[in-house]
């Protein structure tokens, strides 16, 4: 147990580092980038003067170690900053989009692990039969399909031909829950990819666990076939399968930047984009912390799944 | 035919069982009937057909198999393979993997009593597979047991299961004396109970201690059968003949002439193993140990007593020690990557795993011939020639060596392997188990194969690491290591005769009781 | 046209603001009519109430109310329903009187008497020659770099005073002539005196009060009955944000809102007259250009810039960048305003001409680089026509992108060819700003002493026929030998419900009645 | 057979295309139907049916080579790493992955796209990189397991060279590995591709590209489908041709394998 305690801490401590690296990268990759805060905002109206008066007034006109430092200082009294762009504090950048994308992500684990996991099931039970046939097929192709491909055909077909349900969320804004109708397309958007590779890894590894000589010998002393398939195979597919899950989440959570810009759901992908666009680097950088953590917390949460259901391989920190 | 009226009827039997794959009978007429609280045993080398027989059955055959032949068998039958980890899924705890099968025991109980009676179920089982400190075990991973405790929990799977018959596949492979000894006990306190024990064997010590009545098979026919008493004092078929000399001792050269110098010397080794966070744990530790030029040194322990550690570090694969490791005075580079070419070749290792120790890819031949070309700078084709000359007096033809591994046998493998260390005129031969994992007539190819290289080069020295006292027997010296101390060393026949220390000391008395066949 | 790939890239900008300086003097009577939008035909009877949810591309977390940061159309859009500037432009970008009465200049046109009308507050106070000379003094405030701030720079704002409770006399540092395209300047919009929280309850003299934001979603206002243009019909006015433009025109198909704004040409084209929804075409409200620096190789040679405006195809430009959606230019800015020299004869493709002058010009086998970027829609389309047109004449064009975030600020100075587009502003002031020696984004490096010289001739002419004759003068120089190769005008499109009427149509984006919701009903 | 024929049709189309496109028309009303051409025009007014012709070859060459990349450099990387004895050369070759690992892709793709130059160059290379540490951590884990085989040692006991035991054995025996995670990766690729034309990063707005293609003919749905149905259809027949492929390559090579006696 105490194993288990110190490879969490040395995986913390690890993360932690991760995430400044995150962070300092991040924070080299936008300063990279042509252009700053004072640029961007001038937009269409680069009048130079006007550039200059409005670095100064971010302190753009500052060394960048010296704002990273600032920030950094602050980040360690839990302050994130303010935006360049807007003055306001960034914390609240982050809470006002952690909202609406928290609740797509939930709605969409939450069908999805049901979902993948039974497609999954359902193809290892008759694999190498017609539905095994049909299930991969049809997963594989839908994983081919690019996301905003797939949205555009839900909303012309579901919203605006047959008018079910409604095409965007446009002015629900935090809202959300409230009209649980314009949830729906959002969330059959996102789940079509996760759905597609859960489903296929479930397969697999219970497709690879019900030839492995323990379930022979499961099935060999009686145990029955839903149980074979349940306790011995299903197990089997769960490491694998809580990784994906951790990434999918990961990716749930760090922005679906389609699918916010389609169904006009302004959650962190959207308070990414922008951030990126005005160059307000605060904000980007506040951004990169919160993906970092949650990077860091979800693989490790996959890591202790997978220890236990994949004992043997150990774990390596 | 008096004897069989007395006995009991058969709980399971075979009549007339051929199987066949592809046009090729794999079994072929093999009758076989089981008695409940008897051991009936299965002899043969690998690919003789007993696997296939045994799990007959079970009622399992091999993929593509069509069977003909009559098979009579009860309901549960219990089934203890040669590798236990392979039947135990890693992700399930020991409680959930007997609690599966005890489950099916309690059915007619109400729901309440169900649990309690389960669990008395499976601690019974458990003490009768001689885990009687089994509730510890419960909430372990397979992977956190030993290989013995594996085993056994696999037995206490066939058990709970009510098994009255269960067929044994190969369960003393590759074991030492004790816990070849202990699998006995095991098996026969499960025939006392009165269950029909079928052991698939190659190995005639057990087989003589345990059988009740043996069947001895060669390429899918039982050649002969009867009690073992009767086999071993008159073996009418002349492949029993041959099973039963692969037994006998090695003829083995005596003459290391004491002027011999020393050439290989380890001083204060102690190695250790990273193990993760737990930091490191010392797996061996050799005060002092010399081998003479000429000499076979054995390295005799079970296993985790650190014998394979030691070999590793003298061959450079284990760099985690200190202490000195000196090859003619000078001290040999802790990590073969800092050895240079000359002292690669002097010391040469040859793996217990053969097949895994090829490169699956590549003809053997071609691989062979590397170690000549890398380590004594000889162009290719003098080397193919070389190898191919190694490898014919080694017993692989050109036919075979020109073959990938996968298409030859563990056996002949073994023989590549040894060729392909021979090609670096090695001073030092460390052979790691290189029999362990054979069958008796193959291992007593190979032995006699070590024999003779010992006869015929002078200048050659080996290191048998072997948990297997007949194996032994081979060396000049032995060294005996009980959990990674140097417990005795000595002159071969001191050591096998007269052993000092308590360990060795119940070593040899094991072998010896074994082989009796009591 | 608009870009409905990616929002946050591109929704900033394009409310070109007006023109900072102004020389010059003329005494303009005020009092343009203010007719109020000219209700289309069909209408019918205005009818009171509803309420109207008005879809536009946003800024996302970092929006404001605070009309003076103002810098997006939805920006834009709010600030005009929430606040008033003393005036604003017309169909043909000419000022015209809003808060402002009446203004009079003295004979040196440097001081200039404004009177305003009366007009209260949300809160119920009168707007004031105190409010207007704090909200001018906040928007020039050197602290800050407000938007109006270069628009407003002519004005001597401490010099100028109240000279009383609805009378200010702005003393300007230099004559101006054209000053009321100032009080007209983007940005520069009245607030209460003392204002600087516009957040949380912003109060402004505009037809719609404040009811609550939500920055980057939406904002909700309603009508203001004392609005001094009389009362907004509508009840309610909600501004959405939906940054998408499938999104925008999937909401109005789909009933969540009733107006969206900036739609594509095709999403117009697979629309119009379809029934389901109306679609708005805002002619001339969007120049598309090339812009050619006249001060280094190869187009410091003018017959280099003349090859290039006979190489352009602009019916091809039109139809391939702007699927249509607009007109051909005539390599002059402001076709349809106000001074626009509209007698000079329209330019066509003459590969044969454009091959003579470059021969001429020794620029034989030219090779040239394009800049242009995703920044705003057509952009990259144009680009690559274009290639594939100089090809014709000879001209290897390469056709390099850029980043859309700093791409005006990086074509201003380096490059010597990159795509180019504006939003309405009076002629004036797209010279004042672009193509004086001293002008702040003078993207053509169009550099003559003559010509700056021009530009304060015609400041100065008192009389607005003889002005008009200087201003052709200067576009018939540039529309020979200029810098810029204006191919084209873009429609700005917008859809409404049906339902919806009093929709002005005559009004490119970025006048008074663009994007102007008080005169809109519900039918 | 059937991974065979999803995979032809549009690999043909990629390849051959181009020969068969000829000199483009003049350019048309965009989003029209009929007039010559058979499949409409696309948002630009040019023939969708010669985009299609030619929008097959970016598309299979860009994925093919961010796929190559990413593993040449995962490749190496993950062999080095699992070959080493020496923790810190491990550490100093993985870690710098997990960081990437910790950046979400959608930041790196933002950022990425910016720094580089855009076009099919830096398309390759965008994508590329956000493959690389998965790949990479791939490679290593089938690299490990071959590495801690006694053939590695049995070879170092043969004094053979890095390069014979890194490429010749441990790379051979991950190439089967290699190969299941390509088919996928190819997909993962592929989508990345496309969701990089929406978001308007790495590639020229009207590059006759078929990811491209489906993006920016979208607003042309309702008034032109087949500008965006084509060439969407044959991009998920490529890739799921692709899979089915090399699902079939392996079932084959796995019966083979338990064949063996």
């Amino acid at each position: 147990m105490s194993g288990l305690r110190s490879f969490v801490a040395r995986r913390l401590l690890l993360g932690v580092a991760q995430t400044v690296a995150v962070v300092l990268l991040v924070f080299a990759l936008t300063e990279a980038l042509p252009g700053d805060a004072a640029v961007a905002l001038a937009g269409d109206q680069p009048d130079p003067a006007r550039i200059a008066a409005i670095r100064e007034a971010m302190q753009l006109d500052r060394p960048a170690y010296e704002r990273l430092a600032d920030w950094a200082a602050g980040l360690l009294h839990g302050d994130f900053g303010t935006s360049l762009a807007s003055g306001r504090p960034v914390s609240q950048y982050i809470a006002d989009g952690f909202g609406p994308t928290l609740l797509l992500a939930a709605l969409t684990v939450v069908l999805l692990v049901p979902l993948g996991f039974g497609l999954g099931v359902l193809a290892a039970q008759h694999a190498g039969r017609l539905i095994d046939r049909l299930v991969s097929s049809v997963t594989l192709a839908v994983y081919a399909v690019p996301e905003f491909a797939l949205g555009v055909l839900l909303v012309s077909v579901l919203a605006l031909q047959l008018g079910w349900l409604p095409p965007t969320a446009v002015g629900y804004g935090t809202d959300l829950l409230a009209h649980p109708a314009a949830l729906v397309l959002p969330v059959l958007v996102l789940l079509s990819r996760p759905v597609c590779s859960l489903a296929r890894l479930v397969r697999a590894g219970m497709v690879d666990a019900l030839a492995a000589p323990y379930a022979v010998h499961a099935r060999r002393y009686g145990i029955t076939g839903a149980r074979v398939r349940y306790a011995h195979a299903l197990t089997n597919a769960l490491a694998p399968a809580a990784q994906q899950l951790a990434r999918t989440v990961d990716w749930l959570l760090c922005g679906v930047i389609v699918v916010e810009a389609l169904f006009v759901i302004p959650g962190l992908g959207t308070v990414l984009l922008n951030a990126v666009a005005e160059r307000d680097v605060p904000v980007v950088q506040g951004l990169a912390v919160v993906f970092g953590v949650l990077t860091v917390v979800l693989n490790l949460g996959a890591d202790l799944v997978a220890h236990r259901f994949a004992p043997r391989a150990g774990v390596a920190a | 035919m008096n004897d069989e009226l007395t006995q009991p009827d058969p709980v399971a039997e075979i009549t007339n069982l051929r199987v066949e794959i592809d046009g090729r009978a794999i079994v072929d007429g093999v009758d076989l009937r089981v008695l409940p609280g008897k051991v009936t045993a299965l002899v043969g080398a690998s690919g003789s057909g007993k696997t296939t027989t045994g799990l007959a059955l079970l009622g399992e055959y091999p993929p593509g198999a069509r069977v003909t032949g009559d098979v009579r068998a009860p309901a549960g039958v219990g089934y203890v393979p040669q590798h236990p980890a392979a039947v135990l899924n890693p992700a399930r705890r020991v409680s959930a993997l007997l609690y599966d099968i005890a489950r099916d025991r309690v059915r007619h109980l109400h729901r309440r009593e169900r649990k309690a009676a389960a669990r008395a179920h499976v601690l019974r089982a458990l003490a009768d597979a001689q885990l009687p400190d089994g509730e510890a075990l419960l909430g372990r991973y397979p992977h956190q047991l030993s290989g013995g405790q594996q085993q056994r929990v696999v037995l206490a799977q066939a058990l709970l299961l009510g098994a009255r018959v269960i067929v044994a596949d190969e369960p003393t492979t590759g074991q030492d004396a004790l816990t070849k000894s202990r699998i006995v006990d095991e098996l026969s306190a499960v025939a006392a109970q009165g269950i029909a024990v079928v052991l698939l064997s190659h190995d005639l010590d057990v087989v003589r201690a345990l059988a009740d009545d043996v069947l001895v098979m060669r390429a899918g026919q039982v050649v002969e059968s009867g009690p073992p008493e009767r086999l071993w004092v008159a073996p009418r078929h002349e492949w029993t003949r041959r099973l039963l000399d692969a037994q006998a001792p090695v003829a083995k050269d005596e003459t290391v002439s004491d002027d011999a110098g020393t050439l290989l010397r380890v001083q204060d080794l102690t190695a250790r193993h990273r193990d993760g966070s737990r930091g490191a744990t010392v797996a061996v530790r050799v005060p002092e140990l010399t081998l003479r030029a000429g000499e076979c040194l054995a390295v005799v322990g079970r296993s985790g007593s650190g014998k394979t550690t030691l070999a590793r570090c003298l061959a450079g694969l284990h760099r985690d020690h200190s202490g000195e490791i000196r090859l003619d005075g000078r001290a040999l580079p802790r990590s073969l990557r800092q050895r240079d070419r000359e002292q690669l070749a002097a010391v040469q290792y040859v793996f217990q795993d053969a097949r895994s120790a090829f490169d699956e890819y590549r003809p053997v031949l071609a691989q062979v011939a590397r170690t000549a070309v890398r380590l004594r700078g000889v162009d290719e084709r003098t080397a193919r020639a070389e190898a191919l000359t190694t490898l014919t007096r080694l017993g692989l033809p050109e036919e075979l060596a020109g073959r990938h591994p996968a298409r030859l046998s563990g056996g002949e493998l073994q023989r590549a392997a040894l060729a392909r260390a021979l090609l670096a005129h090695p001073r030092v031969l460390i052979c790691d188990e290189i029999t362990s994992g054979l069958d008796t007539v193959t291992r007593r190819g190979i032995l006699d194969v070590l024999a003779g290289l010992l006869r015929d080069r002078d200048d050659l020295s080996l290191v048998l690491i072997t948990h297997d006292l007949d194996t032994a027997r081979l060396a000049h010296r032995i060294a005996v290591l009980d959990a990674g101390e140097l417990v005795e060393q000595g002159p071969a026949e001191q050591v096998l005769s007269e052993p000092r220390h308590p360990f060795t000391v119940s070593l040899t008395e094991t072998t010896a009781r074994l082989a009796a066949g009591t | 046209m608009h870009d409905e790939r990616f929002p946050g890239l591109r929704r900033r900008g394009f409310l070109a603001a007006t023109g900072a300086a102004s020389l010059g003097a003329l005494a303009l009577t005020g009092c343009g009519s203010s007719d109020g939008p000219a209700a289309s035909e069909g209408d019918g009877k205005p009818k009171r109430g509803g309420r109207l949810r008005a879809a536009f591309a946003g800024g996302g977390a970092s929006e404001t109310l605070d009309p003076h940061l103002a810098n997006l159309f939805v920006d834009a859009a709010r600030a005009k329903a929430l606040f008033d500037k003393l005036a604003d432009y017309g169909p043909d970008l000419a000022a015209e009187p809003r808060l402002a009465t009446k203004w009079e200049a003295n004979k040196t046109l440097d001081r200039w008497q404004v009177t305003l009308r009366e007009a209260t507050f949300h809160d119920g106070k009168p707007v004031t020659a105190a409010d207007v000379l704090y909200s001018y003094r906040r928007i020039a405030d050197p602290k800050q770099a407000f938007r109006a701030k270069a628009s407003l720079e002519p004005i001597d704002l401490d010099a100028s005073r109240a000279t009383g409770e609805r009378r200010i006399e702005f003393v300007l540092k230099r004559p101006t002539a054209e000053f009321p395209n100032v009080l007209a300047a983007f940005g520069a919009y009245i607030v209460p005196e003392n204002a600087s929280d516009f957040d949380k309850k912003p109060i402004g003299s505009g037809p719609f009060r404040f009811v609550s934001f939500t920055p980057g979603r939406s904002a909700v206002v309603r009508r203001y009955d004392d609005y001094w243009e009389g009362a907004p019909y509508l009840d309610e006015l909600e501004f959405v944000i939906a940054n998408e433009e499938s999104a925008r025109v999937n909401a109005l198909l789909g009933g969540q809102v009733e107006y969206a704004h900036e739609l594509n040409p095709t999403t117009a084209r697979a629309h119009e007259n379809q029934g389901q929804i109306e679609i708005v075409r805002l002619r001339n409200s969007a120049m598309q250009a090339f812009v050619m620096k006249t001060d280094r190789p190869p187009f410091d040679d003018k017959r280099v810039r003349q090859a290039f405006f006979l190489i352009a195809d602009r019916k091809e430009l039109v139809d391939g960048a702007l699927s249509g959606a607009g007109e051909v230019g005539n390599d002059l800015f402001g076709k349809g305003y106000e001074y626009y020299a509209d007698g000079l004869p329209q330019r066509e493709q003459d590969l044969d001409q454009a091959r003579t002058l470059l021969k001429q010009a020794g620029a034989e086998n030219l090779k040239v680089t394009l800049d242009t970027s995703a920044v705003a829609a057509g952009f990259t389309e144009a680009a690559s026509i274009f290639r594939d047109q100089a090809k014709k004449a000879g001209v290897t064009i390469e056709v390099k992108m850029g980043s859309k975030d700093s791409y005006w600020s990086d074509i201003l100075d380096s490059g010597t060819l990159a795509c180019y587009r504006s939003g309405a502003m009076p002629i004036e002031a797209h010279i004042s700003q672009r193509l004086l020696t001293d002008s702040t984004t003078n993207a053509t490096k169009w550099q003559y002493k003559d010509f700056d010289a021009l530009y304060q001739q015609a400041q100065s002419t008192r009389d607005k026929t003889e002005r008009a004759a200087v201003y052709e003068r200067m576009q018939r120089r540039l529309y020979t030998e200029g810098g810029f190769l204006v191919w084209g005008f873009a429609d700005w499109i917008l859809g409404t419900a049906r339902k919806v009427k009093g929709v002005e149509r005559d009004a490119p984006a970025n006048t008074l009645d663009w994007a102007r919701f008080d005169k809109v009903w519900i039918a | 057979m059937l991974g065979g024929v999803v995979i032809g049709v549009p690999l043909v189309l990629a390849l051959l295309g181009p020969l068969f496109a000829g000199e483009p028309d003049p350019r048309g009303m965009s989003f029209a139907l009929g007039d010559g051409h058979w499949l409409g025009t696309d948002f630009v007014g040019r023939d969708v049916w010669q985009q299609v012709l030619h929008g097959g070859r970016p598309v299979v060459l860009t994925a093919l080579a961010a796929t190559a990349l990413a593993y040449a450099v995962a490749v190496p990387l993950g062999l080095l790493s699992a070959l080493t004895h020496r923790r810190w050369l491990e550490e100093l070759l993985m870690r710098p992955l997990d960081v990437l690992l910790a950046v979400p892709s959608l930041l790196l793709i933002l950022l990425v796209a910016s720094v580089f130059e855009p076009g099919a160059v830096g398309l390759a290379l965008l994508v590329a990189v956000v493959n690389i540490p998965d790949a990479a951590r791939i490679v290593r884990a089938a690299a490990a397991e071959v590495a801690a085989r006694p053939a590695v040692e049995a070879l170092r006991m043969q004094g053979e060279t890095w390069w014979r035991m890194a490429v010749g054995y441990v790379g051979r025996a991950t190439l089967r590995t290699l190969a299941a995670d390509a088919g996928v990766r190819l997909t993962g690729v592929l989508y990345l591709v496309a969701t990089a034309a929406f978001l308007g990063v790495g590639v020229a707005p009207d590059a006759a590209d078929w990811a491209v293609m489906v993006d920016r003919n979208r607003t042309g749905l309702a008034v032109q489908p087949w500008a965006v149905v084509v060439p969407a259809l044959l991009i998920v027949a490529l890739t799921t041709g692709s899979n089915l492929l090399f699902d079939a390559a392996l079932d084959k090579r796995s019966t083979q394998k338990e064949r063996r006696p």
